[in-house]
């Protein structure tokens, strides 16, 4: 296996051939833009929450395969999730990332996500793991402020 | 012609392996590798003679000072300009260009009067000049390119107008390998009563350059792209302009006289350096232009035309690849930017990567150009006095490969 | 204790002969020599991996990437500050004072504003309050100095007052040795809300630092006075100011995005750091600061006391030289200006460089203080981790041979 | 003989103590400052012109011994001289300090002056000796343009 071939699992290539969740919501709770200044990569996550609830989210990115992966597979895994408990997938997706570098096992509900290790050994590329991830936490942020709800954090 | 065998030898980093693969290095846009005798002149340096500079009495202080001073001649004889003294040390172009627009910018530009630029400036030779009209209430102005990534003469024509006070151009583009007709620009700024200052980072490393014969009244470059060392770049201007001009940064050095509440400045080209230099990097930057100089800048030029003539046509045969700028390889430098099908040009750098050869990938600090060409960024190789053919096939070798890691996007 | 014998086969310029005499270094305080670490830091980066950093993706690019970034956390280690971010590579100390001066002081002085500089500073730190004194119609005040060279505590908070902005001082006076009681400054200054900028150009290389400890706002240094390379200073700074801050410098890296009329910054420390960086003279100031801490830096004061101690002692049994500064070696550093019966200062410079010894002669970029001390220059000689007691009574027996030379002046 | 005791010989010594023609007239046709920026050197040079000759002059100059005596010895060898000829002398002194390293034999008047090249081995010091001579033909300049005598250059 070469060396891109063990950073382009097949589970990223699915995801980036065939990203889920990709568009705009016409009427989000929230909407969010990052920005990754190394290389200009956008991407604007929306999302609407329900009673605390992602109820639904979309991405419209773009971006390399890791990036778009990561985003496409980010939002299978927080649809539906409370924003508590996406705040915490985020955490542990994002330990995985900078963590060190041994294998992490994710539990069940996230293992597509365990494809993304093979980006660990190329540092500037954790960036475009990271950036959806990271625009995420910030429409949440914003979701939650906007209910006034922010003493739940 | 020159010898790449022989070059090669110069060039320790050519032996290095990247992935277990020997280095292919075509980021030469972005900063070009060093012979021996650079990182040979840095050791002799510390080992040697070093000292601070200007002030000193002892040895090793005249030692530094001559071959420092000695460096500025070097230089000017390398851009043929009449007066060393004219010829001022930064860090990089970047602040050669902040330097001008500071200096020069903040005393002759008044509400109302226009900067033209073109549409492929590198953000250095870019934001300065957003800064510098949004302070003064001027305007940016835009040369636009014609669909072959050339400057659009007509048009600069028509915009170089009663209120222009300067015009701003790389002398190439670092995407589009583009040659600017520097000459004809300066015509039509002269002929408003503008200034034409000439971003030469890119140009000055491969072209033989005459700042007479580019008629400019500024030229900026930077030394890391031309064989020499990280922190020094160049600035030239003319001196009736550097005379008049305040100085930019101050304090030692480029004071003649200072008492608790007033000051004397120094003559140029001291006015400007303020603080001690970089006094190892531009005695190295000597020996890079003789290495230079050596080679000829002509046989330079004529290998980059012949590399680029030959990766041109090659990538020509790629039905999936898009490559930019003009086809025609004597009216350009050797910087391709391309894509390749989908591929997103982080994906095929990574890719190219792992194959040893490094090639720059993003948006090669030109956003606004990025947007004209309707992509977020693209894959870039940028050629030198190392580079050779079969690199170039490897490279394009590498380049299919990235088409079969990603799953054959080409062909979605 | 600090093993000198053994430092010294680390510093390939001491066995260095000039006039046929072993060279003795006694210009530190303009900048100091380097070792063999530091040589070959340079010679690795641009043998092994020199490439363009942050935005290349290929092997050569991240390597320089992590390498020049550890270096600033070993920076922020180094001074004992909280965030690495706050820690921005400039050019030399000098431009890291024009960046407060332009970015800081341009948004916040107004007229009738009062900058605070003691009576010692470095034209570095002088003339650019200068400039912003005269284009914002604010005013320069002066902290006096007592008979013995030490800042009077009583005229400081006297004249630190409701209109004093911000008060600029040097940690340690390049000339009098005279080491500032900046702690006690800054409670002053932040009385009155005043900011506390300290050059360090001198003290840093010299004195254990921590920007906590001293309580500063910003803290300046140049890489090449404390075995670094030259063309790399540092500014630290509070977060909080330099994130309100303007950036200084314009150009690629320093953005998030460019448009044709807009642009948004990138965040600290980028925002201030535009343009390729110094990326090897960065490097190799990360082996600087290791070799340092690796002495220790409480080791080096120790050293430096007991030589200057020694020094004093020795030049006090000469009749006619005369020593300027604080007489206790404990509240100053190694740095010794005398004059010696009515030889000139030029004169004393070039008799001891016949003999080997480098010392430096004039008025040390502060005329200001010259005037003070009713002279127009002084010999310097000023110490580091290499030099010995052996060399100091080399240096005042060429002082001797001096008097000889110039046909006893002394006794005229 | 030392390196020093070359540089600094006899003639230049005599001069540094004894400096001739110091001080200031009290009514100059012109006066002139020179600095030396690298060490602070300063100079004030004094002439009185009559009928376009160098009828006296005097020096205010604190200075290395280089500079002293290269003002001492050029306020003796000026001193009665033309402004054509003083011109003249200031053009063969300062040819001798900027050319190469070969020992120059002066004209006989000027004999003294053929101690200062001692100081071309030290180009620091070769500003030191030029400093005095150059305010001189900066002086000499300002008397004729004061004069309308421009002409006559
Ligand atoms: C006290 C002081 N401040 C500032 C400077 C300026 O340092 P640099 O010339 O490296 O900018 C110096 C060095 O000469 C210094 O001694
Ligand atoms: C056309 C052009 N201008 C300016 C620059 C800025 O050069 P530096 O980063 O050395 O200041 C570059 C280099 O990237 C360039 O390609």
């Amino acid at each position: 296996m070469s060396l891109a071939d063990d950073l382009y699992r097949e589970t990223i290539l699915d995801h980036y051939h065939h990203p889920r969740n990709q568009g705009e919501l016409v009427a989000p709770t929230v909407k969010s833009e990052g920005v990754n200044p190394l290389c200009g990569d956008e991407i604007t996550v929306y999302i609407s929450v329900d009673s605390n609830s992602i109820a639904d989210i979309k991405l419209d990115a773009h971006g390399c395969s890791i990036n778009m992966a990561s985003g496409s597979m980010m939002s299978e895994a927080v649809k539906g999730q409370s924003l508590e408990q996406a705040v915490k997938t985020a955490s542990i997706f994002k330990n995985m990332m900078l963590g060190g570098s041994q294998e992490v096992i994710l539990p069940e509900e996230l293992e597509d996500l365990e494809a993304l290790q093979g980006v660990k050994k190329y540092p500037v590329r954790i960036k475009c793991a990271l950036l959806p991830w990271n625009t995420l936490l910030e429409a949440i942020e914003q979701a939650r402020s906007q209910d006034g709800a922010s003493d739940n954090i | 012609m020159i010898d790449v065998q022989e070059i090669r030898k110069d060039f320790p980093i050519l032996e290095r392996q990247v992935n277990g693969k020997q280095l292919i290095y075509l980021d030469n846009a972005a900063t070009s590798q060093k012979p021996r005798c650079v990182i040979q002149a840095l050791q002799s340096y510390y080992e040697g003679y070093n000292a601070n500079i200007h002030r000193g009495i002892h040895t090793l202080s005249e030692e530094a000072t001559s071959a420092y001073e000695g460096v500025r001649e070097k230089v000017r004889e390398f851009i043929d300009a009449p007066e060393s003294r004219c010829v001022i040390f930064t860090r990089n172009a970047t602040e050669a260009l902040n330097l001008i627009a500071y200096s020069w910018g903040r005393t002759n530009i008044l509400p109302g009067d226009e900067i033209v630029l073109s549409a492929m400036e590198h953000h250095s030779n870019l934001v300065p000049w957003q800064l510098l009209a949004a302070e003064r209430g001027a305007k940016l102005v835009y040369l636009e390119l014609t669909p072959d990534g050339l400057i659009d003469l007509e048009q600069a024509a028509a915009v170089i107008g009663p209120r222009t006070k300067v015009v701003a151009v790389t002398m190439m583009s670092n995407v589009l390998g583009t040659i600017t007709p520097v000459r004809e620009l300066g015509n039509l700024a002269h002929a408003r009563g503008a200034l034409l200052i000439v971003d030469g980072a890119q140009g000055v490393p491969h072209l033989k350059t005459s700042v007479s014969e580019l008629g400019c009244d500024f030229l900026v470059f930077s030394c890391h792209k031309m064989l020499g060392p990280t922190g020094v770049g160049i600035l030239w201007g003319r001196a009736e302009l550097l005379e008049a001009m305040p100085p930019f940064l101050s304090g030692g050095d480029m004071i003649s006289a200072v008492w608790r509440d007033r000051v004397r400045f120094n003559e140029l080209p001291y006015k400007f350096e303020a603080g001690t230099p970089n006094i190892a990097d531009v005695i190295a930057t000597g020996s890079a232009i003789d290495y230079l100089q050596k080679l000829g800048m002509d046989n330079i030029r004529a290998h980059e035309i012949d590399l680029t003539g030959y990766a041109l046509g090659r990538l020509s045969e790629i039905p999936d690849a898009t490559v930019y700028g003009p086809g025609d390889a004597t009216c350009r430098g050797g910087v391709i930017s391309f894509n390749f099908a989908d591929v997103h040009p982080h994906d095929i750098g990574q890719i190219l990567n792992d194959a040893g050869i490094a090639i720059r990938a993003g948006h090669h600090c030109c956003q606004p150009l990025m947007r004209d060409l309707k992509v977020t960024g693209t894959a870039r190789a940028s050629f030198y006095i190392y580079n050779t053919k079969e690199e170039i096939d490897l490279f394009l070798d590498a380049l299919q490969e990235a088409d079969r890691v990603m799953g054959h996007v080409a062909c979605r």
